[in-house]
This record gives C-alpha cells, sequence and structure tokens, in this order.
C-alpha cells in the first residue's frame, strides 16, 4: 500500500483523512485508485492533477514508479509563466 | 486621392516612396521600404522601440509623418553597421549581453548613437536618463547600460 | 486628410481660414500624432509649419529671446542664451516627453494643447512670456497665461496660429525655476507643477515674484497670493510655509488616475518652496 | 527520470560566457518578429471591441461593413463552431464574445480588407446593440453576494456554500494543527494585503499572420511562447486536424507568461478562411493592455504566529485572486507557495479564484506566488520589528532545507535557501550605512520550476558540424545555452552547434515555454540526444576498427578504445566521424523525447535600500542585490539577466504600475504612458551573486531561474518602505500619493 497525501480542501471526499492508502505501483495506479475509492476525488482527477513522488513533481507520467514507502503528495496540475 | 511623392537619404541611400498624408515616417519603414528594423511598440512616443534619426535628431518614428521627411536625411537600424563591420555600440551589446528578447535594441542601439555623437563621454545616470524614452522589459536596463559605457570608453579611444 | 507645408506665415493663415473646421498645424506633431492616431482629431487638412522661414529660429529681441513655433525642445536646450537667459523655462520645456519627444516637441505646441498639465508652460506663466499670434487680421501679442482656457481648448480664434513666444529681457539677480511631481524620474505627465520667476535686491531681498502651477486647476494658475507671500522675504521658512499654504489654497485640482485632490494640493506648495529656492540660489549666481 | 541525474564533471563550455546565435540579427534590426511578416496578397485584420465591462451582444450588423470596398471577410463569433467546455471553449470565448461581452475592450467582429486604413473604417461600420449590465472589476465587490454574476457554470463543488457565484475555485493546503501553533507563539500579528493586476509589459504587441488555403491546411506565423499549444487550441477551434496547421514562432519580443495563450490567432485563421487570402493581425497598445491576459489582482490575509526568539510556530494565509472573466489557476499556486521558504510545523492556506468583468488572466512570471509571498514576507518582517530581531536571521532559523515537509506538501530535496540568505549575509550590501528617510528591505522568493514534455533533435553534419532542433521559443538566450550544453556533451567547441527553433510540423511536441522549464527541459533533451549521437559515433568507429561495440568511448570529442584490451587504434575526432559517415551507415543524429520531470525548485534572496521624500512620496531605488541559486548557471549572463529583468518588474510592480478602472468598469491607464512601467533613469545598478547548489534531477544540475526573481521584490520593497517612512503599507502599487498618505497618517 502506498500512502497519499491529500490537499486540505480535497479532504472532504476522503472522510477527512489527510493521508489515503491506496494500493499503487505507478502515477498511474495511484490515480486510478484514488477515483475508485473515493469518488469524491474524481471532479478534481477529471481537471488534472500532479503527483509529488518523494519531492519530485510528476505531471502526466503515469508510469513512475511509486514504491510503498514512497512519499506522495496529490498536487493541483502545475503551469506557470 | 493622389498619395505624396517624397524623396528622401535614407541610410545616405537616395530613396524614394508614395505615402497618404496619415502615413507615419514608421508605417513607411517598415510597410513600404520594408525597413523593420524599427519596432513599433506604442505608436504613441512612449516606448522608443521605433527610435531614428531625422537629420541628425533623434525621434520616435511613430510621431513623425511620412510627408514630412521630404528633403530629409534618416538613419535607421539598417544603416548603423558598416558591411560586415559592426558599429561598436552593437559590438559591445553582444559582448555584455544586454539583449535578451531584442525587440527593444534597434531603438536603443539608435538612441546611443545618437547619444555619444553629442556626448562622447556621459555618465552613468545621463546615459540612464537619454535612454528613459527606450523601454526595456527583459534586462532591468543594467548591462544596456555596461555596453554603451564601455562603447563610448572605446570610441574615445580611437579619436 | 491632406499635408502641406507652406513657405510663408500668410499661405499657412490663408490655408488656416479656409479650413475653418478642418485644418490643424502641425510643428512637432507630438500631440497632434496620438489624436490622430486615437481618432480623438480626424482633420482634413494638416498645415506643416516647419518650412515657414524664421519658424526654427531663436533671436534676440530687446534683452530678450523670442523662439520661432517651430523650434524643438532639443533645440531650445541646446541654446545656449535661453538657458542663461530663462533656465526655469527652459528646463521645463526639456521635461516634455523623451529624448525622441525632445526632438520634436515644441513650447508653441505644448501652449496650444492647452493641457492643464502642459510643463512648459506654468514656466512660461511664471517669466510673463508673450506669444506672437497671427490670423486673417495680422499679428497680435498676447501673454501667455491667456491662451489655454480649459483643457484641451485654446483661445486662438479660427484662422490663427502662434508663430513665436517671446521670453521678455531679465534685470540683473532674477532667475526662475520650474519643477513637476511624477511618480517615476521620466516619461510621465506632471501630477502637478510649479514654475517661479523672481528678482532680489542687492540684500538678497524679494522684490518681485511671479508663482504659476499647473495641474491643480483647468488651466495653469498665476497665484498672486503666492508671490506676495515672497516678497519682501529672504525666502525664510515662515515666507516658504506662507507660499506653500497661498499655492494650496489657489489649487482646485481632481481626482484622477494621476494623483488626488489631497495629493495635489499637498505637493504643489512643496514643489513651488524648492523652485522659489532653486530660484533663489540662480539669482544670487550660486548654481546655474 | 531518474532523481540522480546529476553528476558532478569539470566544465569546458558551460559556464562561459559566450556569444549569442541570435545577436548580429538583433542588433542589427534584421530578427524577425511577429510584426516583421508578410505574405503576398496580404490583408489587415482589425478588431472591433466592446466598450462596456459587461454587456449581452443583442445583434451585430456587419453588413456596410461588408459592402465597403476592399473589405474582404468579417468575423463575429457565429462564424465559430461551439466547444465543449473546456481550455478552448474558455479561450475561444476570451478571444472573441459569443453572447455577452465580459470586459472593456472584448472582441466582438473583426474584419479584413486591402489595408489599414480600410480595415479600420470597416470597424466603425459595424453595428452592434448592446444591453448593458451592471459590472464588477474588484475582488471584494465580486465576493458579495448581491454582485453581478460574470458568467454561470464555473463554480466548483469545494467552495463554500455561502460564497458568491463568482467564486469559481477553492483550494486549501498545509498540514499540522494552525491553531495550537498560535497558541504556542509569543507573538501573533494578523494583516490584509491587496495587490493591483499589472501587466507583463513585453515591448512587442501580440502579431500573426494566418493563412489558410482552401485545402484545408494551414500556416501560422505568430509571435508565442509555445507553438505546439498555440495548434492544439486553433485547430480545436477551427475544428481541423493537428497535422494541417503548421504554426511557426516568430523571434519573441519578450512574453513573461503573456505569451503562452493566444488572442488573435483564431480570428485572423478564420478571417483567412473566409477571405482566401492571408490575413495579419497586429495589436496596438491599446488592445494589449486591454485585451491580452495581464495578472491577476489579490487579496490576502495572512496570520503568523512566533516565538520571542524568532521561531515560527504557525502560518496561515486566506489568499483571493481575481483573473478576470474566466476561472484561474493563481490561486493554488499562489496558496501552495506563500510558506514555502519556512520549515512550519504548522500550516494551513486557502486560495480562490473570483470572476470579475476583467480580462481573461495570462501568466505573469512565477503566477500567484509574488503576491502571496508579498503578503507573509511582510508579516514576518514586521514580526521581527515587533520582537527586535534580525531579519535576516529569523529567515535562517526558519528556512526550509533538504528534508523540510513543504508548506505545500513534499520533502525538499537539495535546495539553496540557507545559502543564498547566507550569502545575503555575507554580502556588503547588508551591513551598508543608511541615511535619513532611507530603509532597507529582505524577501525570499521561491518558485516551482517545471519540466514538460520536449523534443530535441541533433544532427551531426558530415563537416563535422553539429545542428540542434528544438521547439521552444528563445526569449532569454536560451539557443546559446542549448548549443553550449550539446557542445560540452560532444566535446567540440561551441561555435561548431547552431540550434534553431523550429516550427511545429518539424519535430515533436514541446510544451510551452513555462515555468521555467526550457533551459532545465530541453537542455536535457539536448544532452541526451547528443549521448544518442554519441552511442552511433561509438558503433561506426568500432565498424571502422572491427571490435565490439561495449569496446568504443567517448571522451572530449573522440572516440577511444575503451582500454588496452580493446585495442590500438587512434582515437577519431567527431568531425573524422562525421566525414566517413556515409561510408559507415549514413547520416548521424540523436534524438530524444521525453515529458521531463525533476526540475528542482529555485529560491531566491533579495536586498534593497530605497529613500521617500517624506513631502512627496517619491521613493528612489537606491541599491538592490539579487542572491539566486541557478542550480548551475549554463549562460551567467543570461542567468544575470533573468535575475535582473524580475527584480525590475517587481520593483514596478511594488512602486507604481497597476490596472485602473473606472467606476464604469473601464480601463483608464491602457497606455505606456500611464502604466508605468520602469525607465532606465528609474532604476540603479542591480547587483546579482549566482549560487550554484545542483538540482539532482539534471545531468549538469540546472535549475530553471526565469521566474522566482519577480517574487521577493514586492515585499523587499515594502519592507524597506516600513523602515525608510517608519510605517507599513499593505497594499501595491505604493504609489507616491499612497506613499504620502501613510506618512501623514502615521504623524496623526
Amino acid at each position: 500500500m502506498v500512502r497519499v497525501l491529500i490537499w486540505g480542501s480535497l479532504q472532504s471526499a476522503t472522510d477527512g483523512q489527510a493521508k489515503v492508502e491506496v494500493e499503487a505501483k505507478n502515477f498511474k495506479q495511484v490515480i486510478d485508485a484514488l477515483g475508485k475509492d473515493y469518488p469524491g476525488l474524481t471532479e478534481q482527477l477529471a481537471q488534472g492533477v500532479s503527483l509529488a513522488i518523494d519531492g519530485v513533481i510528476y505531471k502526466e507520467s503515469w508510469f513512475t514508479p511509486v514504491r510503498p514507502d514512497s512519499e506522495v503528495v496529490l498536487m493541483p496540475l502545475m503551469a506557470g509563466g | 486621392m493622389s498619395k505624396i511623392h517624397v524623396t528622401t537619404t535614407i541610410n545616405n541611400d537616395p530613396a524614394e516612396f508614395l505615402c497618404e498624408a496619415e502615413d507615419t515616417l514608421l508605417d513607411v519603414l517598415r510597410d513600404t521600404l520594408r525597413l523593420s528594423g524599427a519596432k513599433e511598440g506604442c505608436g504613441s512616443g512612449d516606448c522608443g522601440a521605433c527610435s531614428v534619426t531625422l537629420d541628425g535628431r533623434l525621434v520616435c518614428a511613430c510621431l513623425v509623418l511620412a510627408a514630412e521627411v521630404e528633403g530629409a536625411k534618416i538613419d535607421t537600424i539598417e544603416g548603423m553597421s558598416d558591411g560586415e563591420n559592426l558599429h561598436i555600440l552593437q559590438k559591445k551589446f553582444l559582448e555584455h549581453a544586454a539583449l535578451q528578447c531584442g525587440i527593444c535594441t534597434p531603438g536603443i542601439l539608435v538612441a546611443s548613437k545618437a547619444l555619444l555623437k553629442k556626448n562622447p563621454d556621459p555618465t552613468e545616470s545621463e546615459v540612464r536618463l537619454w535612454l528613459a524614452g527606450n523601454l526595456c522589459r527583459c534586462t532591468g536596463y543594467d548591462k544596456i547600460i555596461n555596453a554603451v559605457m564601455d562603447a563610448a570608453a572605446e570610441m574615445r579611444g580611437l579619436e | 486628410m491632406r499635408y502641406t507645408a507652406p513657405s510663408t506665415t500668410a499661405e499657412a493663415v490663408n490655408l488656416l481660414a479656409s479650413n475653418p473646421d478642418g485644418a490643424r498645424i502641425l510643428a512637432g506633431g507630438t500631440d497632434l500624432l496620438v489624436q490622430l492616431r486615437a481618432g480623438i482629431i480626424a482633420p482634413e487638412l494638416l498645415i506643416d509649419i516647419k518650412h515657414i522661414n524664421g519658424l526654427r529660429d531663436i533671436v534676440a529681441e530687446d534683452g530678450g529671446l523670442r523662439i520661432g513655433a517651430a523650434v524643438s525642445g532639443a533645440e531650445l536646450g541646446e541654446h545656449e542664451a535661453a538657458r542663461a537667459l530663462w533656465p526655469g523655462v527652459v528646463e521645463a520645456a526639456e521635461l516634455i516627453g523623451s529624448t525622441q519627444v525632445q526632438g520634436r516637441c515644441t513650447i508653441v505646441g505644448n501652449l496650444c494643447n492647452a493641457s492643464p498639465a502642459a510643463d512648459s508652460v506654468p514656466a512660461m506663466v511664471a517669466a510673463g512670456a508673450i506669444a506672437r499670434v497671427i490670423g486673417p487680421n495680422g499679428s497680435r501679442d498676447c501673454a501667455v497665461g491667456e491662451i489655454p482656457v480649459a483643457p484641451g481648448r485654446n483661445s486662438l480664434a479660427p484662422g490663427e496660429f502662434i508663430t513665436s513666444i517671446l521670453l521678455p529681457a531679465r534685470v540683473e539677480h532674477a532667475s526662475d525655476a520650474y519643477l513637476r511631481f511624477i511618480p517615476r524620474t521620466e516619461m510621465d505627465i506632471a501630477v502637478c507643477s510649479a514654475g517661479v520667476s523672481l528678482k532680489l535686491d542687492k540684500s538678497g531681498i524679494c522684490v518681485a515674484a511671479r508663482v504659476a502651477l499647473g495641474a491643480v486647476a483647468p488651466t495653469v494658475l498665476l497665484v498672486e497670493e503666492a508671490a506676495d507671500a515672497l516678497i519682501g522675504t529672504t525666502l525664510d521658512e515662515a515666507a516658504l510655509a506662507d507660499l506653500a499654504n497661498a499655492c494650496a489654497q489657489a489649487s482646485a485640482p481632481i481626482d484622477d488616475k494621476r494623483g488626488t485632490v489631497e495629493f495635489r494640493t499637498e505637493v504643489v506648495g512643496v514643489l513651488a518652496k524648492r523652485a522659489a529656492l532653486i530660484a533663489k540660489a540662480r539669482a544670487l549666481g550660486e548654481t546655474s | 527520470m531518474s532523481l540522480d541525474e546529476f553528476q558532478k564533471r569539470d566544465f569546458k563550455v558551460v559556464g562561459q560566457r559566450v556569444e549569442r546565435p541570435d545577436g548580429i540579427d538583433k542588433v542589427t534590426g534584421r530578427a524577425m518578429y511577429g510584426a516583421d511578416a508578410y505574405a503576398t496578397g496580404m490583408l489587415v485584420g482589425k478588431m472591433l471591441r466592446s466598450p462596456h465591462a459587461h454587456a449581452i451582444i443583442k445583434s451585430i450588423d456587419t453588413s456596410a461593413a461588408e459592402a465597403l470596398a476592399g473589405v474582404k471577410a468579417v468575423v463575429t463569433a457565429a462564424d465559430f463552431a461551439p466547444l465543449e467546455a473546456g481550455d478552448a471553449h474558455n479561450v475561444l470565448d476570451a478571444c472573441i464574445a459569443r453572447k455577452k461581452a465580459l470586459y472593456d475592450g472584448h472582441a466582438v467582429a473583426a474584419v479584413a480588407a486591402t489595408s489599414e486604413k480600410i480595415a479600420k473604417a470597416a470597424v466603425k461600420l459595424i453595428e452592434v446593440e448592446y444591453e448593458i449590465l451592471p459590472h464588477v472589476t474588484e475582488i471584494e465587490d465580486a465576493l458579495k453576494l448581491d454582485a453581478p454574476i460574470v458568467q454561470e457554470g464555473f463554480r466548483n463543488k469545494k467552495i463554500p456554500a455561502d460564497m458568491s457565484d463568482n467564486a469559481s475555485n477553492y483550494y486549501q493546503f498545509g498540514h499540522g494543527d494552525v491553531d495550537a501553533g498560535f497558541e504556542r507563539a509569543d507573538l501573533v500579528i494578523e494583516r490584509k494585503f491587496r495587490t493591483a493586476a499589472t501587466h507583463q509589459g513585453y515591448i512587442e504587441p501580440h502579431a500573426c499572420l494566418a493563412s489558410m488555403g482552401p485545402d484545408g491546411k494551414g500556416d501560422l506565423w505568430c509571435c508565442t511562447q509555445g507553438q505546439y499549444y498555440v495548434r492544439a487550441l486553433c485547430a480545436q477551434i477551427m475544428a481541423m486536424p493537428e497535422s494541417q496547421l503548421r504554426v511557426t514562432a516568430s523571434e519573441i519580443g519578450g512574453g513573461f507568461g503573456g505569451k503562452t495563450t493566444i488572442f488573435i490567432e483564431p480570428i485572423a485563421l478564420k478571417l483567412s478562411q473566409k477571405s482566401g487570402r492571408p490575413v495579419k493581425i497586429v495589436m496596438s497598445r491599446e488592445e494589449v493592455f486591454k485585451a491580452s491576459g495581464p495578472t491577476v489582482s489579490s487579496v490576502t490575509d495572512v496570520k503568523i504566529g512566533m516565538t520571542k526568539d524568532g521561531r515560527i510556530t504557525a502560518g496561515d494565509a486566506y489568499l483571493r485572486y481575481q483573473g478576470g472573466a474566466f476561472p484561474n489557476i493563481t490561486c493554488y499556486l499562489g496558496a501552495q507557495s506563500a510558506f514555502a521558504a519556512y520549515d512550519l510545523e504548522a500550516v494551513r492556506t486557502v486560495g480562490i479564484n473570483v470572476l470579475t468583468n476583467r480580462p481573461k488572466q495570462a501568466a505573469y512570471r512565477a503566477p500567484g506566488a509574488p503576491m502571496a509571498i508579498y503578503a507573509v514576507e511582510s508579516v514576518v518582517d514586521e514580526m521581527c520589528q515587533e520582537l527586535g530581531l534580525d531579519p535576516l536571521e529569523v529567515r535562517l532559523l526558519n528556512a526550509a532545507k533538504k528534508g523540510t515537509k513543504s508548506s505545500y506538501g513534499p520533502t525538499f530535496d537539495d535546495i539553496g535557501l540557507v545559502a543564498t540568505l547566507e550569502a545575503a549575509k555575507a554580502h556588503p550590501h547588508y551591513c551598508a550605512p543608511l541615511g535619513p528617510n532611507q530603509g532597507r528591505g529582505l524577501s525570499c522568493g521561491f518558485w516551482f520550476n517545471f519540466g514538460g514534455n520536449t523534443s530535441v533533435s541533433l544532427n551531426i553534419n558530415f563537416d563535422g558540424t553539429v545542428g540542434v532542433t528544438e521547439g521552444n521559443p528563445d526569449i532569454g538566450g536560451s539557443r546559446a545555452s542549448i548549443s553550449m550544453m550539446a557542445a560540452e556533451e560532444l566535446g567540440i567547441p561551441y561555435d561548431k552547434v547552431r540550434t534553431i527553433v523550429t516550427d511545429t510540423n518539424s519535430l515533436g511536441h514541446n510544451d510551452v515555454t513555462d515555468g521555467s522549464r526550457v533551459t532545465f527541459a530541453v537542455g536535457l533533451a539536448t544532452i541526451k540526444a547528443a549521448r544518442a549521437a554519441i552511442r552511433e559515433m561509438c558503433n561506426r568507429c568500432a565498424k571502422l576498427w572491427d571490435i565490439d561495440e561495449d569496446a568504443v568511448v567517448w571522451k572530449d570529442g573522440f572516440a577511444k578504445p575503451a582500454g588496452p584490451n580493446a585495442g590500438d587504434y587512434e582515437p577519431m575526432s567527431l568531425a573524422e566521424i562525421a566525414a566517413k559517415s556515409p561510408n559507415t551507415g549514413g547520416p548521424i543524429a540523436g534524438h530524444f523525447e521525453v515529458n521531463a520531470d525533476g526540475a528542482g525548485v529555485s529560491f531566491g534572496v533579495h536586498l534593497c535600500d530605497i529613500e521617500v521624500d517624506p513631502e512627496t512620496g517619491f521613493t528612489k531605488v537606491l541599491r538592490y542585490t539579487v542572491f539566486q541559486d541557478a542550480g548551475k548557471a549554463v549562460h551567467p549572463d543570461y542567468v544575470e539577466g533573468q535575475m535582473q529583468g524580475g527584480a525590475a518588474q517587481g520593483i514596478g510592480w511594488a512602486l507604481n504600475e497597476e490596472y485602473i478602472y473606472g467606476a464604469d468598469g473601464r480601463l483608464q491607464n491602457a497606455g505606456f504612458l500611464d502604466y508605468r512601467v520602469p525607465v532606465a533613469s528609474d532604476l540603479p545598478k542591480i547587483d546579482t551573486v549566482i549560487l550554484e547548489i545542483p538540482n539532482p534531477g539534471h545531468p549538469y544540475g540546472v535549475r530553471g531561474v526565469g521566474e522566482t526573481p519577480i517574487v521577493p521584490p514586492l515585499a523587499a520593497v515594502s519592507n524597506a518602505m516600513a523602515q525608510a517612512i517608519g510605517t507599513r503599507m499593505f497594499e501595491l502599487p505604493m504609489s507616491p500619493p499612497k506613499v504620502l498618505k501613510a506618512i501623514k497618517a502615521a504623524r496623526g
């Protein structure tokens, strides 16, 4: 299981939990599992999200591996100027 | 209405064109004569990107009517280098990395050349004041000022 | 639109008179071209006066200087005699726009454009400058301060235009100065401004003064109470405080994107004080 | 990407100050920008724009314009097929009003004519019947429950029920128990800050030349930060396949985020399609201010708790951003970055977005962060003042470092904040004496930096020179940096390499030039493409020498036998291998395509000294120093240039730049005369100190540098102001009337 940190305003969709556990080995599996386990997250997931995996922000790379001890943080989709 | 015929000298070469009364010198340079080195950043004399000299006087080409330049002598960025030989200011701008996007660069070079002709040994604040009508949004002006000061020193050394 | 460049004033007057609504005088064009582009004006005819004999000259006259209507700010700034005679007027003229704009703009254009914030106008009013107006009925002289009548409107009759400005002669121990406030160091329109001209006696007491303010009323203000505050003093602290008060009292500015009523009222007095001190130092020969 | 890309090495080319490849063109006036393109038979396109901030378009009559001789096409929103909700839909609606004009300057129609004069005349002949609606342009007004609703349908589910329908996004971040943190504090300060909307102020107005053929193929030339994104949006809007639209990016005359989207391009394409001729549209400066994408304005509440020895116990921020009539993402970027510089046990930030009747905002250098960090850094500074603590020591005490759990969630790897703070502390600027009416301000700054989709192709020419093809417009000298990295990796001189920025159909996709990504991501792809070419060159040598492929290695521009066992062969230079390549298998090239990650965050610290005229409120910037971690400065001149340019923009934002709307909802200062960007005489020398803490995610340690430098100036100048005038201001810009008012209020 991988622990994923959920940002504050999304925690209403995770029963108030800041951290949720999902079964996943890569970026895509994290996103898929989050959507499946917590349907309240789907609106945000559809808008786009980034994942910070061990401190590095990934925008779309589905097959970036995630280890059970990885620090995984859900973030809104990052774009800039 | 018939167009106005204008005979002039641009970068030491004879030039003729037809224009309408409302055409600016910048319109004619860019669209008629295809000298597009002068840029239109504002069209109201506030940015200096269209700087040229008119009978040796630094002006914004957007604030001069084309019809007004009959018999005048105009110098633009296209005439700044002597064939393959860049003007010292042009060389110094490259050496000091005094440009980023480069859109303001032609105007700033023309303005700097006019300054050094009038004042070969300017202080840094004189350069800054002279160039206050040439907006640059990329560089924070620092490297531009360094390049002009360095060019001035080198040009004085050549005299 | 048509463009024409007559070679005599008579021709220019005729052209102007025969196109009463649709003709505009073009000298430096730094206001005119901006207004054309913005569609604020759409004249049928532009009359370029730069080719009229004498209009690009600065000539001595009765101890003063006559400045042609087509003399650019840069040309005026390079004129040593003008700088020496009326440094405040010249420095005001040099504040119009950038170096590029200086290459074209004229003090007559600045005056006729009738902006309350025109830089050269308070300085010229403080200097007691006289405009020479030519028109269908010949020429007449008029105090510079009578030219602007409202923002964007001047007192010239149909067919009239200004051919020159006379900066009058000046006695000893007299000088002038002009200051404006802008948020940046350059490239701005005055938020408020003050021109001060004064004359001292041998002991350094002010015996005559003119104080003119810009951008604090629909047109330039010549403030007699402000001058009175200086006359008879050495421009001590109390006199300067009275000057600032008189300026504030006389001001009737507006709130707009460039400044507030409160700011303009306060700062115009500060500028008048500082300009008065510069004019005094110049009159005493302490600075140029 | 692996996290250990970086390997220490001695650089030969990287780090030098070489001449840029586009330099000659730019100093001679030859460089071709957006407005410099011509096509035969070209028409001039002009827009008709709404004079109203908010109005229903009841009808548009274009018949008189169409009848005018010389007019070849007229376009309104009705000419575009409706799009599904999403990015392209919003972009098109912002380009041309469909049912409602949403802001002053919103285009409602466009014409293409044979001359500018005719086009202008035709625009005047278009008659639009408007039903004027009440408008709202300010954040706090837009949030009132009785406010006019700008657009329906953008409210998302997370927005609290008691909030106006103009709220479109709501994000909360943070960790720890904030309330308990405040309990532990010796001092808690809460303040409200406001920043005005500003504009990127690039000197080149938007310009494009569109050419659509009757066969459905199109070409578009435009100034943009991302030709591929322009293609994607325009193809969707024009309902054409991407392959049939080629977009070429011109030289770009400044962007700073403002050219990451489109404003005129679909209109030009549609006019071209309807007229059957090429159409050029060039925005006027007034149009740029009214109808491109300025940045957001903001209102932020910040509350911070601190112990008396300077440790921050908790931070809380509530940030509201308006970015015009459409939703935008600055609310979460700002909320995430607000406290990024600090190692905090408890932090909470909320960011919301508010719709108003203003143009759709575009990114502006580190979007969202400058306003957020201005508010936080102002409160930290005030607390230092209150507690009598040194502001730099307090930042050092609380600074985020490797292992810190960031305010937005992830744990930091190697970062340069402490190093930049130490550099600032050691710099003579920090202890230079100050005179009366002078003040010194300090602020930290932060930006995430991005990687993203990137394609690079690198060709070894037969004569031993190298061509690099990349797809990101060069906005600040990136072609030089990319050539340098190619030369470094290949072991050849810089002048043997030429890098060009290509069109959409000559190279794979590249994301927009944003997020300070180009030197990082394109550089990384270039290095990898060079490595691919090197592998092939080694293979060719192995064939020539008839040895195993693994037995050839590359060193300093030569292929060599791997060791004594591989055999004794004279090393072959790149040029020699290239010359023989037709004989050894054909042309040699390397390419690399990646969605790059591992960009590495960037921190900076700015020091600013100002002097204020207490009688007029005029502020003069006396001295300014920028300290920033560049990871590895590939071309130090252009790294310094980014640092100086960002600082200058930030100083403008702090002191004089602002969008001023009248009560009528119209923009009052749509020109460079009254939108006051700093001029040369407004600024002092801007000193720079580059630090190099390698980014673990890049082979050379490179981090993006372009955006961070606009973040600290807002608070640095404001903190200097507090010291200079003896009272603190809470609103930007600190223009003279406001400064004088603050001085007078403090005097009582």
